[in-house]
């Protein structure tokens, strides 16, 4: 809400990295910003807060963690980001509003006598990417966490190498915490610094591969159906791989002096959010629809919404990372025709309406189908996750009796192969 | 949800069988719960110190104002005891001794004050009538720095006494036993916590570095 | 064919069709993405590293996508009704598949490290120009004196180093055609470093946000030989004198 | 009093620390050592104070 305000009281003109001195001069809407965001963050912490308690100590019995569907994985490791870097963007907007407000010399410098009295721009720098890179993991981990849940029931084989995939979420929520300084290549800050940075930031490739080679390992040999959210899962993957195979030029000092800042960074950074946000976000609504509403969504409006939305992403995406190599800046409003990219400004303008067109079709169908869909039954997706056991629409005690999960969670194959049974009170 | 218990330490779940799986949770896991949540906000809030931390070292890197170095051995000394006054109100909760608990829960309610009432006169110069301080939140990064550390650090202070008082209240009401005491050790930790912070806070600003000397006040 | 995933031929041809589309797409994407002219020494090296990671794009590429696609045509269920095949995974494979990577990932640390050296030490017998950014102009000086606003002229063949500072809030100095970008900070002296090696008018823009007239903070870049280089000088001294002398 | 002695030990053993590091500063301004010394200090309260390893204990024991 007050985000909001802040437009009505002169908004924000320093882009959302709102990095100082140019946030310190602006208008009051930089003080809503400020403030909205740390109510954000805190509720963010506390959300966090609960999952990692749940998850730790509020599993049903015989779920150890190796038995969690790997989506909760996701989740531990988004919330152990959330839970300790947003404390940073906190203090960071909390400094940013003091030296507004007080004058406290935080990040704008003051020479006295040829000696910097004041702050450094750069500290904002360091202290808004330490949370804002990890942040970005918020978005896409949960979102892999949801490819990874989806692709076995769809491919009806065990997930490839779970405890991998599992702790490779892990791993990229911890290397996202020493990677911050990659935003920074251009900043002016020690030489040194663009080495170690150039050099961790690589190493996210090795988990984020981990997990690639198991979802391919997932689907070899499987036996692959295509209904809407499977078509979503693979669309991510798709998308998600052009994200990702752009980061290690991002990553390269080398090379990132030229691109930074430019569009190809916008063209890598949509690929990404689409691909491990977005995307899983949609496989995930047309998976878990049926047993939030009890009836099936309509299949063909939902692949018009797949097949529109994914080529029109790819020529979006590519188009950017193409206009950013030609010499297009990120965060202006208006481009140079003598850059000679209007052909490809038009083809990513047509994209991005294509994509807006197939998520109202989406928004249609969710609507729609939740009066006139076909009833779903219990698991129409025969998954083996405990949530697919029970009715759909889920009833208010969703079960009965306690459960103890006695199966893998994705033993799909093994015919016959219990996932868990309900035991009484009392038997332990 | 249905009961729990970790595998990890399923054996010492063993004593717990009377009603651990009924949909409600017994106290003991709830207690669990609690302390989990309130250490995971701990590990939370040693980030937005850290953060502090990073700027002070940031900033000033190798040098530091001149603060009143009497005044900081004074104030921490007091945040210290109230630590330890506040262990012998947790002990005493521990044990049913609520006289004690009741005495020990003021004195560190008392020494708490005192402290910040420390930081507000003789760094932050707020009564100048007592004591001129020559800090300011605006005039350098030394006083930026020195305002921003103190002042949060002080906001969880202020938080302390006040679940201090919270609980000593409850106690008076007879709502704790030597068993469930939950709220007496929440607060004791919360407060040891600030004195963790403090702990680093009062080298990085008094100790750390050579004093620079600030021109034209 | 053999529907059992662990048939060889499997493998073979999903390396044929590995190899095919590494080359088809290696080829489609340094045609599709075409670069601004490079226009220092500088550019050479970062376009040189920009076309290898080009390569490595497309083989990772090659290599994710093939398997996939392969695995849509071939493990489909069709009209089957059985389940899929039950192994949960493969520890030497997920080992390969963690330590490759890391070599790769070593071997490219290694070659960004060594082209960045090359991109941003300093050059001997450099022009050293101090370039100050403010809302929204650029202001250049030269060794001699001379001043210039919204240009900068400099020879062609040189060694270049920028001086930079700012006025106000954060700029940054970013000619395309000679790539490499470097911000302008208030309170710090930043440098960034040139070898010009082809004469031409380029545009340098500030690319970092600094408020209303961000877009339009453009100054233009004049590449020419020593000797048009020392006629403008020669010319802006004389403006600048006149300057004073009418104050 | 028996209960409160090893609270007692402990906040002698951190008082004695303080000084030490304000002996420390006078003759050197090193961060290692100093930060080191806190370190030592914040883990004797968590250990003892904050009794960290009840997040272990499956009872609800104190």
């Amino acid at each position: 809400m007050t985000l909001l305000l802040s437009a009505l009281v002169g908004g924000w003109d320093s882009g959302w990295t709102m990095y100082p001195p140019l946030s310190l001069q602006g208008s009051v809407g930089y003080q809503f910003v400020f403030w909205s965001v740390f109510a954000i963050g805190l509720s963010s912490i506390l959300g966090s807060l609960n999952l990692i308690a749940t998850i730790l100590l509020m599993r049903p019995k015989g779920m150890s963690m190796f038995r969690m569907p790997i989506f909760c994985w996701a989740v531990l490791a988004t919330s152990i980001i959330q839970l300790t870097a947003t404390q940073f963007i906190g203090i960071d907007f909390l400094l940013l509003s003091f030296e507004r407000s007080l004058g406290m010399p935080i990040f704008n410098p003051m020479m006295v006598e040829g000696v910097n009295m004041g702050g450094e721009p750069l500290l904002h720098q360091h202290l808004f990417w330490f949370y804002s890179h990890p942040a970005v993991y918020v978005f896409v981990l949960p979102g892999l966490g949801i490819i990874s849940e989806l692709l076995p029931v769809f491919s009806r084989k065990p997930l490839f190498g779970y405890r991998w995939v599992a702790l490779s979420s892990i791993a990229i929520a911890l290397v996202g915490f020493l990677v911050w300084g990659h935003h920074m290549f251009t900043s002016g800050y020690q030489p040194y610094l663009r080495v170690a940075f150039m050099i961790s930031t690589l190493l996210v490739a090795v988990p984020t591969g981990v997990k690639f080679f198991s979802w391919l390992g997932t689907m070899w040999g499987g036996r692959l159906t295509f209904p809407t959210p499977m078509l979503f899962t693979l669309g991510s993957i798709s998308v998600f791989l052009i994200g990702g195979l752009s980061g290690p030029v991002l990553a390269t000092t080398t090379t990132d002096l030229f691109l930074h800042d430019t569009y190809f960074v916008v063209g890598h950074f949509h690929a990404t959010i689409f691909g491990g946000f977005v995307f899983p976000f949609f496989a995930a609504i047309y998976f878990w629809y049926p047993k939030i509403t009890g009836r099936m969504y309509n299949e063909a409006l939902g692949k018009w919404h797949f097949w529109l939305m994914t080529p029109a992403f790819w020529v979006m995406s590519i188009g950017q990372m193409s206009v950013g190599v030609m010499g297009m800046r990120r965060h202006i409003a208006d481009y140079d025709a003598g850059l000679g990219i209007a052909t490809g400004q038009l083809w990513i303008t047509l994209a991005g309406f294509v994509i807006a067109f197939s998520i109202l079709l989406m928004i249609y169908n969710l609507f729609s189908s939740a009066e006139v869909g076909r009833v779903a039954g219990a698991n129409p997706w025969k998954s083996r996750s405990p949530e697919w056991q029970i009715a759909s629409p889920v009833p208010d005690i969703s079960y009965p009796a306690p459960i103890r999960v006695v199966g893998e969670p994705y033993d799909y194959g093994l015919l016959g192969s219990p996932n868990y049974v309900a035991v009484g009170a009392g038997d332990d | 949800m249905a009961a729990s218990t970790t595998p990890m330490k399923a054996a010492g779940h063993a004593g717990a069988h009377d009603d651990a799986h009924a949909p409600t949770e017994t106290y003991a896991e709830r207690l669990r719960l609690n302390r989990l949540g309130m250490w995971l906000f701990f590990i939370s809030e040693a980030f937005l110190f850290g953060a502090l931390l990073a700027a002070r070292f940031y900033l000033w890197g190798d040098t530091r104002p001149d603060l009143d170095q009497v005044v900081g051995l004074i104030v921490t000394s007091v945040l210290l005891l109230s630590s330890a006054s506040m262990y012998i109100a947790d002990t005493a909760a521990e044990h049913g001794q609520w006289r004690v608990f009741s005495v020990a829960a003021w004195i560190t309610m008392i020494l708490g004050l005192v402290f910040l009432f420390g930081v507000m006169i003789f760094e932050w110069g707020l009564f100048p009538s007592i004591y001129k301080a020559h800090l300011t939140p605006w005039d350098s990064k030394y006083g930026a720095v020195v305002f921003a550390m103190t002042g949060m650090h002080a906001f969880h202070v202020i938080t302390g006494i006040a679940l201090i008082f919270i609980m000593w209240n409850l106690a008076r009401k007879r709502r704790f036993t030597p068993e469930r005491h939950w709220g007496v050790e929440a607060s004791a930790i919360y407060w040891h916590y600030v004195d963790v912070v403090w702990i680093f806070f009062y080298p990085a600003l008094y100790l750390i570095g050579s004093v620079v000397h600030l021109t034209g006040h | 064919m053999s529907k059992s995933s662990s048939d060889k031929r499997h493998f073979i041809i999903v390396a044929v069709l590995v190899v095919v589309t590494t080359v088809v797409m290696g080829i489609v994407l340094n045609g599709v993405l075409e670069l601004p002219v490079a226009a220092s020494v500088q550019a050479h090296t970062v376009d040189w590293l920009f076309r290898v990671h080009m390569w490595l794009i497309a083989f990772l590429f090659a290599l994710v996508s093939v398997f996939m696609v392969y695995s849509f045509v071939v493990f489909r269920r069709g009209k089957r009704q059985d389940e899929g095949e039950h192994f949960e995974g493969n520890t030497t494979l997920e080992i390969l598949w963690t330590a490759l990577p890391l070599v790769a990932v070593a071997v490219f640390a290694y070659i960004g490290v060594v082209t960045l050296n090359t991109v941003t030490s300093a050059p001997p017998d450099e022009m050293v120009i101090k370039v100050e950014g403010a809302q929204w102009l650029w202001n250049f000086t030269y060794p001699d004196g001379t001043l210039s606003t919204n240009e900068l002229v400099v020879p062609v063949d040189q060694n270049l180093t920028m001086q930079m500072s700012s006025k106000d809030v954060i700029h940054d100095f970013w000619v395309p055609e000679w790539r490499v970008k470097e911000d302008v900070v208030p309170g710090l002296t930043t440098t960034v470093h040139y070898t010009t090696d082809k004469t031409g008018e380029f545009d340098m823009m500030c690319n970092q946000v600094c408020g209303l007239n961000h877009t339009l903070m453009i100054a233009k870049v004049k590449v020419v030989t020593q000797e048009e280089f020392a006629t403008w000088q020669q010319a802006q001294l004389v403006k600048q004198d006149l300057q004073t002398a009418s104050r | 009093m028996g209960h409160y002695r090893t609270g007692i030990l402990i906040v002698l053993v951190l008082a004695v620390l303080t000084v030490v590091e304000f002996y420390i500063a006078l003759v050197t301004h090193s961060v290692v050592f100093l930060m080191l010394i806190a370190a030592l200090k914040a883990g004797l309260v968590i250990w003892f104070f904050m009794h960290v390893k009840r997040l272990w204990a499956a009872e609800g024991g104190h």
